[in-house]
């Protein structure tokens, strides 16, 4: 293994939430971004190739190990389970909130058709979601939209990934609904490195 | 219709017999318990026929106020939505004129709403099949010794507004209510027009009295708004400076906007 | 990599401190324990022959994984750039500053029940508040209040954007379902369809 590759693999390894590309690149200055774009690239193909156990996952707009799927019945022997079982209505004040935002708790009310105070505190004490700000309107409510945590638990690289809501119904019409495909590693990593861009532009 | 939802009610009343009134959440809410009677009926959802749903709707209610199950307001509301819209369609049109058919059909908003949460419905089963971390996938829990650092100046703070709100309200519930007097019934808190004041000052060297009414100019503004000014003199923390008899009144920090410097122990009042 | 093999390597990822193999029979204890000291064996030769960042350690009777020591200054350096949380006591002494500003360090003290010196230093120092002055009463003590760089972590415009309580106390105590109300269905159905229509009628 190449010495920047050690190197990007301890980083990522040590940080205690994904790590994006930009981090990196801070981190490792006096390092050809270039050079850092392929380690990374070789470190995701090493990781991601054969059937490992901890894999290189691109979530929250970074980069972070995490441990197969078809191993968590037996990692949960060893330590619980940390994300709690959300309810229906909390799950659906999520995903409009993930869909729609910023938005405010009227406007998610407005969907939902009822009352949602209780399960927006809920989520804002789970840090799913976070307060944006005001809306510049009369009565200036809160607006909402979900957190970092939220990519991070829901195992989503950006809010772009997040399914259409209409690519949703197809998939459940066709039954594989639960099956999240396989990406071509190749293309997939290769496309999301243009060679003059930053792959993944963290906010940090 | 009721056969299924009377054995699942009457599941949850053998549970809680104890305590008579059950809250049931069978359905989320009205919408809710729509889509499952479209469902149920296999009903066009583009075309629904309203009176049955409408029946089939209060035929619910009811058995719910039977069992003496908490009722939302809202399923209530949406019952009148649903009185309503069979009452509308009804009546006879009287314009004979041919008109698109969805913008005139009375149920054409309670369609609209029915699709849009059948999606957020979707999306949340959706969240809820992912691989979820700390469920599915796990993450290291790194206990390497770690370099001490020491704080620097410029260090990043990671922080979330909401974990600051939470923590005063942790503070207020620590303590005896009559601590705090409650502002609403004052339009205009002197207090609140002290910080208000304060953060309009932060970064500038002068503020026009006026300025400090450009949103609302109403007789409770003017007299917290005065009295603000009169407190933050006496805090030493504003000058008040006019330039002549009738001219405009200035405010300016008691010291330029440096953290953690002294003010100065002159303030000037000329009104 | 066998099946077995990364079932190994994800347990020991995950345990949050070296793992014995006593402990991995326990928890994989319908595999043979043959099978598991093999495939442990074949992990530590995976992890330990190339130069890699992360190599599988030998310590206090377990096994964990571990950065090698080449890359301790890299570490170091993204740990120096992690972004610190505030404490409890900290956290908490900004919130009673932001929203009761000014105020005196006794004032904050009376709220929290506790001594503030050690805290508002920090606060000071990590120039949350700044000292706006002093009161005019005996012992002129000093008053803060939150500063310039307090609004800017927080993305506030200003400080009339800092959530009201109120606004807070109605997400905490919505309800879902509110009191029960009366509503004569029966009556305002009759009422309104002649009895020729297709009125509502009972259950089934």
């Amino acid at each position: 293994m190449s010495n920047l590759k050690s190197i990007v693999e301890c980083l990522i390894f040590v940080a205690d939430s994904p790590l994006s590309f930009a981090r990196i690149c801070d981190i490792l200055s006096e390092y050809d971004k270039e050079h850092l774009r392929s380690s990374l690239i070789e470190l995701l193909r090493d990781y991601n190739s054969d059937e490992r156990g901890i894999f290189l996952s691109e979530v929250a707009e970074g980069y972070q190990f995490r441990t197969c799927k078809a191993n968590a019945e037996f990692i949960r022997r060893l330590v619980k389970t940390t994300t709690s079982k959300l309810s229906k209505p909390a799950l659906e004040s999520l995903a409009i909130t993930a869909y729609r935002q910023p938005i405010t708790r009227a406007e998610i009310e407005y969907l939902r058709g009822v009352d949602s105070g209780g399960v927006l505190r809920t989520l804002l004490d789970k840090k799913l979601i976070k307060i944006l700000g005001k809306k510049n309107v009369p009565g200036k409510p809160l607006i909402y939209g979900t957190s970092r945590r939220f990519l991070e638990i829901f195992n989503l690289r950006d809010l772009e990934s997040l399914p259409t809501l209409k690519e949703m119904r197809e998939l459940e019409e066709a039954g594989i609904f639960e099956q999240q495909q396989e990406l071509p590693l190749e293309d997939s990593i290769e496309n999301r490195f243009p060679p003059d861009l930053p792959a993944v532009t963290g906010k940090d | 219709m009721a056969s299924d939802l009377e054995m699942k009610i009457s599941n949850i009343n053998a549970i809680s017999e104890t305590d008579y009134k059950v809250r049931l959440d069978l359905f989320e809410g009205p919408l809710d318990l729509l889509l499952h009677l479209i469902k149920k009926n296999e009903l066009d959802i583009y075309d629904i026929p309203i009176s049955t749903i409408t029946r089939q709707y209060l035929e619910y209610i009811t058995l719910m106020k039977e069992l003496n199950l908490e009722i939302a307001g809202e399923f209530l509301v949406m019952a009148s939505t649903l009185l309503q819209i069979k009452s509308d369609m009804l009546l006879p049109s009287f314009s004979e004129e041919v008109s698109s058919d969805l913008d005139e059909d009375p149920r054409a908003e309670l369609i609209r709403r029915l699709l849009e949460y059948m999606k957020f419905k979707d999306a949340a089963i959706m969240l809820d099949n992912r691989d979820l971390a700390g469920r599915d996938l796990f993450t290291c829990k790194l206990v390497e010794p770690q370099p001490e650092i020491s704080s620097s100046e410029d260090e990043c703070l990671e922080m979330e507004l909401f974990d600051l709100i939470a923590a005063f309200q942790g503070v207020l519930k620590k303590h005896p209510v009559d601590t705090f007097h409650e502002v609403t019934a004052e339009a205009v808190s002197i207090s609140e027009r002290i910080t208000e004041i304060l953060t309009i000052l932060q970064g500038r060297n002068s503020l026009r009295f006026d300025e400090l009414f450009r949103n609302s100019f109403s007789r409770e503004n003017l007299i917290a708004s005065f009295l603000a000014i009169l407190e933050l003199c006496k805090l030493k923390m504003v000058r008040i400076l006019q330039t002549g008899q009738f001219a405009e009144i200035f405010i300016t920090p008691a010291v330029a906007d440096t953290d953690g410097a002294f003010l100065s122990e002159v303030s000037t009042l000329y009104v």
